[in-house]
């Protein structure tokens, strides 16, 4: 059974994973001195009724020295922590970090449907020459960035590709705008990350990275009604 | 039990004998309150549980008859395969119930009523028939939210969190009745615990026993204090959301509803400032109990007791500052984003010292493995590891993959049954002699945490890898996504695991029920503690004491050298020990 | 403010740790106060929230509402807050007789207002102002097409106003019968002495604070 | 014994009854006068877009060319398909007639509504099935019935009835949204959809002034008034123009 991660197809997804991994070693440190401490205890100062029964425990209300460092230590790491993430963060999600070249493609998001607006030849949305409403079809260019206009219809729903490790929320009377550039060719899975409905499990696109010559052509037939 | 004409006492209370109605139904008695409390919590505890097994039947075997599932109705689930409108159901649910009518009831209600008075050394609640309306409000709503399962369309299918406009927009979500009456009953639940709330911190801080000064309260009185502030000024927020909520579905306002100009995310700010608090009221109190249990089963007093205390309220000041955690992918400003990531990261730091010093309170004692105590070391276990999960999501780029999946599941199960749930079968069967002057069997205890220690991990850490692979939650049916279908085995494991957990609790209930009749008599002071509550007879009175004891030390003064038992309770004078002052009330 | 020879009645009822310097009453009715601050904090940041983001301008202030009308009512819930101030004064130089009437004059003060809020209510529904905007076909859905009032905050409008009004109105209405309550069943019957009023203090705490919301509401509601 | 009489008495009787219901029934179809007409279509055809049903496999594999869009469907012949035709007025008032007994069936076949126009009565049961074996739900946008929501995850059928008279009740689909259906539920049984021929016929009507409406989803509704007396037959053509 695969038990990591899935494959990182988006430009921003390895520095993601490396979060991910980073926490993962600084918790799993935490995690075996205080399960390992735990049992270190149980054994090593279980009562023996036995041998030096009546024992009584080691009288104290505590150490303030160690608490500080036991206080401080994980301050500090957490903080640490908190200072990357938020660097991370405003790389990916920050409200000016969207290249300024990306690709706009809007994202509808209705019960329970995606519809995908390419823009025309011009690469202007919201123009005649737009190919409008392709359903539950996401064909992106390899390498480019790609930025979603997206808009919800009727409740909240969420635009989630594990594969390029993007999540964001389309809201009912919001404009939010999400970007990525993939960064493997092939078929992707896009899901919805937030319940909609009954419907909320079907709610689901194809996702495909090609060659931009490949897209293009794609999106010539597509404006012809060939989604295919 | 002896009624209340045998015990007078100063204050309040009634003094004629009291027929079975005024003395078990309707009785303003704090310990009565909590025992029902303890029956109403724990059968909506086994409810949540029968719908939690319903929806690992249905992501194990999607879309495959559930046996026995041909008793549900057609419009759950017709020839016994699960609809999704019913899946949606449970889902809500069972985060309703646990949240609102298992844990919070069984954590506040429950041993806020049943210890606050016992171990500060009071007669009984401040409000003692506020008191007893606290409790039949929430069994009102109970009633409810139980109901709403029942009405045509079913119940809500939202969400625990009943996300607007979903939940505001019955053309929709295709439910009307169901949501309506989740609202409602979510605003009676808020009514009971305001009333609740406001006898806990009059009690706590007005009618507590000479000598009890605060840093001699026991930890879990700390804990339920600083719960009830929590409380008093979290629960309203709900309940005004819940009200403008029920408004939009009934008289046609506008609150939630983007095409006329209302808020979508408004509904989520409103849910998770009262949800942060929430989120610490369901493990507050737990933390303060299992610190009296693992004090009492280390026989050594708590390490840092001041620091844990200050930890209580660090945590409880924290958590109205971290709210927007829950909404990092919400659409919300990403500059709020990092503020809020910034604050959660740093309230890992007083969960962190609490769990040192537990480790610090074990360190060098003479561990005596009763029952409770084994639920409390595996909380203090299973705590930190729900906690360490949290830094993850609490790591805004990472959320970004890892919310709203799995990892999100697995996460909150360790908090709140590795932590909460733990914690309370240990405080059930530590108070169970005080409640019912019985003791549970300790053998069958014993397997029962075994059994459910083994079955519980084995249940919710593959979650932890599902939530990797992206598998998100609230779905009816996992294998139409292709990236899931490799993690479908892992699905049924989950599936047996939890089927084997729920059947384990049986061997818990079976032993309470058994208990109450057959138990064995305990002596006055099972395990050798040193609250003031194991100063009186069990079970305890109606109006506790006849005299108010007076206290000379804190409660954690285990294995002093003062004398020679490994144990000193509260209220025993020891010759060096001044009498505290006895003040006639407040001076004005 | 309690008085010296008031102090065994005016504390815990049994020996106690000190804690603060109130009774249960009074300590019990400060803490339910700050839930209901929370309360009425989230419907007036909702409504903040909303008239901030709202798409377009908020109707203009005397356009739908009626603001002398309520201005007089807003003269009269102060007035039976001074009243409130007279009664418990009364009773705290122990005179029974000047405490019921301030009292009697509290209750009808919250009587009136309850009553006027309702005929403004009336009023207000009767010319098309309900809590989902304008009424289609009433005098205020013309105004709206004539664009004498913004048809795209209308709804916000009118949701806000009727729920932070509304709770408000329903927060007078329990005042004014717990008060009635207490006049009938302790007040009349001298049940209360110069020794023991807390019953009177914690109501009369209660009322100043549903005054003070209501002075908010007003500010927010009928004038900006 | 005298149980065993009672019970049979009670069975010849009730056969008797049914028997006489099921003749008088029969008749009041075949009396009467009848409407009918051809609803014909002028201007140019227009294309209806291709459905891309490669998220279903199931249903995709039912059709050898791409299917597309049923908004307006032309007939080789010229006339125009998926028009609910209906006595709208004009019935005297005293007028009654029970729901059929039988129930009318809405399959979802091929991601696809069959029928895509359908009428029912007040109170008749609509059996909605499901043959595709995929998930589909059901929302219903009535104004005056009570709107529904359900879904039928795999091999399905639920029954459904209508309380009060609509022209027309919008069903779709959320998860395909294609896929659309109308019903027309109308308290009496005249009314018919024009099929692949064109045409309509309205049996059974008692003598009268009647106002007969036609609808299309696209090209709105049309009216006629037509006469009719004894078993005459009365003709009453509709145009729809392309717009």
């Amino acid at each position: 059974m695969p038990w990591w991660l899935p494959v990182q197809a988006s430009s921003y997804a390895p520095q993601i994973d490396g979060m991910f991994l980073a926490i993962l070693i600084i918790t799993g440190l935490a995690f075996f001195i205080v399960e390992g401490g735990l049992i270190w205890f149980i054994f090593k100062y279980r009562e023996r009724p036995g041998r030096g029964g009546g024992r009584k425990a080691y009288y104290t209300h505590g150490n303030v020295k160690a608490e500080y460092v036991w206080t401080a230590f994980p301050a500090v790491v957490v903080v640490g922590l908190g200072l990357v993430s938020n660097h991370y963060w405003n790389e990916i999600k920050g409200r000016d970090s969207v290249p300024a070249d990306a690709y706009p493609i809007k994202v509808h998001a209705k019960q329970f449907e995606w519809l995908f607006t390419y823009p025309g030849p011009d690469g202007q949305l919201g123009t005649d020459d737009d190919v409008a409403e392709v359903r539950n079809r996401l064909h992106v260019p390899l390498g480019r960035a790609i930025v979603l206009e997206q808009e919800a219809e009727d409740v909240i729903h969420s635009v989630f590709v594990p594969a390029f490790r993007l999540k964001q929320d389309a809201v009912p009377g919001m404009h939010i705008r999400s970007w990525f550039i993939a960064t493997r060719l092939g078929e992707h899975e896009l899901a919805c990350a937030e319940l909609c409905g009954m419907g909320h499990y079907k709610m689901r696109a194809r996702v495909t990275v090609q060659p931009q010559a490949e897209f293009d052509a794609w999106l010539a037939r597509a404006a012809q009604g060939e989604i295919e | 039990m002896t009624t209340a004409a045998a015990m007078p006492h100063v204050g309040h209370g009634e003094h004629a004998p009291m027929g079975f109605w005024r003395k078990y139904i309707f009785s303003t008695d704090h310990k009565i309150i909590g025992i029902q409390f303890l029956f109403l919590s724990l059968f909506f505890l086994l409810v949540g549980g029968l719908l939690a097994m319903q929806m690992r039947w249905q992501l194990a075997y999607p879309g495959q008859p559930m046996p026995g599932g041909s008793i549900l109705p057609e419009s759950m689930a017709p020839g016994g395969i699960l609809l999704p409108e019913y899946y949606i159901q449970l889902v809500t649910m069972h985060g309703t119930f646990m949240v609102f009518f298992a844990i919070m009831p069984l954590l506040v209600g429950v041993y806020a009523n049943f210890l606050i008075p016992l171990k500060i050394g009071a007669h009984d609640m401040a409000f003692p028939r506020i008191n007893m309306a606290s409790f039949w409000t929430a069994f009102l709503a109970g009633g409810v939210m139980l109901a709403s399962l029942f009405v045509p369309e079913g119940a809500s299918r939202a969400g625990w969190t009943v996300y607007a406009p979903l939940s505001a927009r019955p053309d929709l979500s295709g439910v009307l009745l169901g949501q309506q009456l989740w609202s409602v009953s979510i605003t009676l639940l808020g009514l009971s615990s305001i009333l609740g709330s406001v006898n806990y911190i009059t009690t706590v801080i007005n009618n507590r026993a000479p000598g009890m000064t605060w840093f001699r309260l026991p930890l879990s009185v700390w804990a339920l204090f600083i719960t009830a502030i929590l409380g008093i000024l979290a629960l309203p927020v709900l309940s005004g959301a819940a009200i403008m909520l029920l408004f939009d579905q009934t008289i046609g306002t506008h609150f939630f509803d983007p095409p006329a100009g209302g808020q979508a995310l408004l509904w989520q700010h409103l849910f998770w400032f009262f949800g942060h608090p929430e989120v610490y009221i369901l493990i507050l109190p737990a933390m303060g109990m299992v610190s009296d249990i693992l004090a009492n089963g280390s026989r050594k007093p708590i390490f840092g007791y001041h620091s844990m205390v200050f930890a209580i309220v660090g945590i409880g000041f924290l958590g109205w500052i971290v709210w927007g955690h829950h909404m990092f992918m919400s659409g919300m400003n990403p500059t709020l984003g990092s503020s809020f990531m910034i604050s959660t990261m740093v309230i890992a730091v007083p969960s962190a010292i609490k769990v040192f010093n537990w480790m610090g309170t074990m360190w060098r004692g003479n561990l005596r493995f009763h029952v409770p105590m084994m639920h409390a070391v595996a909380f203090v276990a299973m705590f930190a590891i729900g906690g360490l999960s949290g830094i993850f999501m609490a790591a805004t780029p990472v959320d970004m993959f890892i919310h709203d999946t799995y990892f999100i599941v697995a996460h909150l199960h360790y908090v709140l049954f590795g932590g909460s749930l733990f914690a309370l079968f240990g405080a059930i069967t530590y108070w169970y002699p005080k409640m019912f002057g019985r003791v549970m069997h300790p053998g069958w205890g014993k397997i029962h945490f075994w059994l459910t220690f083994l079955f519980y991990n084995m249940t919710f850490f593959p979650m932890h890898n599902i939530g990797m692979a992206g598998h998100m939650r609230r779905i009816y049916d996992p294998t139409v996504y292709e990236f899931l279908q490799p993690y479908q085995w892992t699905n049924k494991f989950i599936t047996v695991s939890a089927f084997c957990l729920f059947s384990v609790q049986l061997i818990f209930f079976i032993n309470f029920w058994w208990s109450l009749w057959r138990g064995k008599q305990p002596e006055q002071n099972p395990w050798h503690d040193n609250g003031l509550e194991w100063s009186l007879p069990n079970p305890a009175p109606h109006g506790n004491w006849e005299r108010v004891p007076s206290v000379y030390r804190g409660p954690y003064e285990f294995s002093s050298p003062e004398v020679e038992e490994d144990y000193l309770p509260q209220n025993r004078k020891l010759p060096k020990d001044p009498e505290p002052p006895v003040l006639t009330g407040a001076v004005s | 403010m309690t008085h010296a020879a008031s102090r065994s009645m005016m504390g815990p009822p049994f020996p106690a740790e000190r804690g603060v310097d109130a009774h249960n009453h009074k300590l019990g009715m400060w803490i339910f106060l700050g839930s209901e601050i929370m309360f009425f904090t989230a419907l007036i940041g909702s409504y903040i929230i909303l008239r901030f983001a709202a798409p377009g301008e908020w109707p203009k202030p005397g356009v739908v509402l009626n603001v002398p009308v309520t201005a007089f009512n807003t003269f009269l819930l102060i007035c039976s807050s001074v009243s409130m101030v007279k009664a418990f004064a009364a009773i705290a130089d122990g005179n029974p007789k000047k405490l019921n009437f301030w009292l009697l004059m509290t209750i009808l003060g919250g009587a009136m207002f309850v009553g006027i809020q309702v005929y403004e209510y009336l009023h207000l529904v009767h010319r098309g102002f309900i809590p989902s905007g304008a009424r289609e076909g009433s005098e205020l859905a013309e105004l709206v097409a004539t664009g004498t009032l913004p048809g795209a905050t209308m709804g916000l409008y009118g949701s806000t106003f009727y729920i932070m009004t509304g709770f408000h109105g329903f927060h007078v209405t329990c005042g004014v019968i717990s008060m009635l309550y207490i006049y009938l069943t302790r007040a009349l019957r001298g049940k209360y002495t110069q020794q023991d009023y807390r019953g009177v203090e914690a109501i009369g705490l209660y009322w100043h604070f549903v005054d003070l919301v209501w002075i908010i509401l007003f500010t927010i509601v009928y004038l900006i | 014994m005298r149980t065993l009489g009672m019970a049979v008495t009670l069975v010849a009787g009730g056969v008797a009854l049914g028997i006489a219901g099921w003749r008088s029934s029969a008749d009041g179809a075949q009396a009467g006068a009848t409407i009918s007409g051809t609803i014909k279509f002028t201007g140019t055809r227009p294309v209806m877009a291709k459905i891309d049903m490669s998220d279903e496999p199931v249903c995709k594999g039912k059709y050898q060319t791409a299917p597309t869009k049923e908004d307006v469907v032309v007939n080789a012949n010229g006339t125009l398909d998926n028009v609910f035709v209906y006595v709208k007025a004009g019935l005297p008032a005293t007028y009654r007639a029970a729901a059929a007994p039988t129930p009318v069936v809405l399959d979802q076949d091929g991601c696809r509504y069959l029928p895509h126009v359908l009428g029912i009565m007040v109170g008749q049961s609509l059996q909605i099935k499901n043959s595709d074996g995929i998930a589909h739900n059901i929302k219903a946008k009535g104004v005056k019935n009570r709107p529904f929501n359900i879904s039928q995850p795999t091999n399905m059928t639920t029954t459904r009835t209508f309380s009060a008279a609509e022209v027309m009740v919008g069903l779709e689909c959320s998860v395909h949204g294609w896929m659309k259906s109308w019903v027309g539920v109308l308290p009496h049984t005249f009314f018919a959809v024009s099929g692949n021929s064109g045409t309509f016929a309205i049996k059974g009507l008692p003598p009268g002034t009647y106002t007969i409406e036609a609808w299309h989803e696209r090209y709105g509704a049309q009216t006629a008034t037509v006469t009719v007396a004894g078993t005459q037959t009365k003709t009453a053509d509709f145009t729809f123009a392309a717009r």
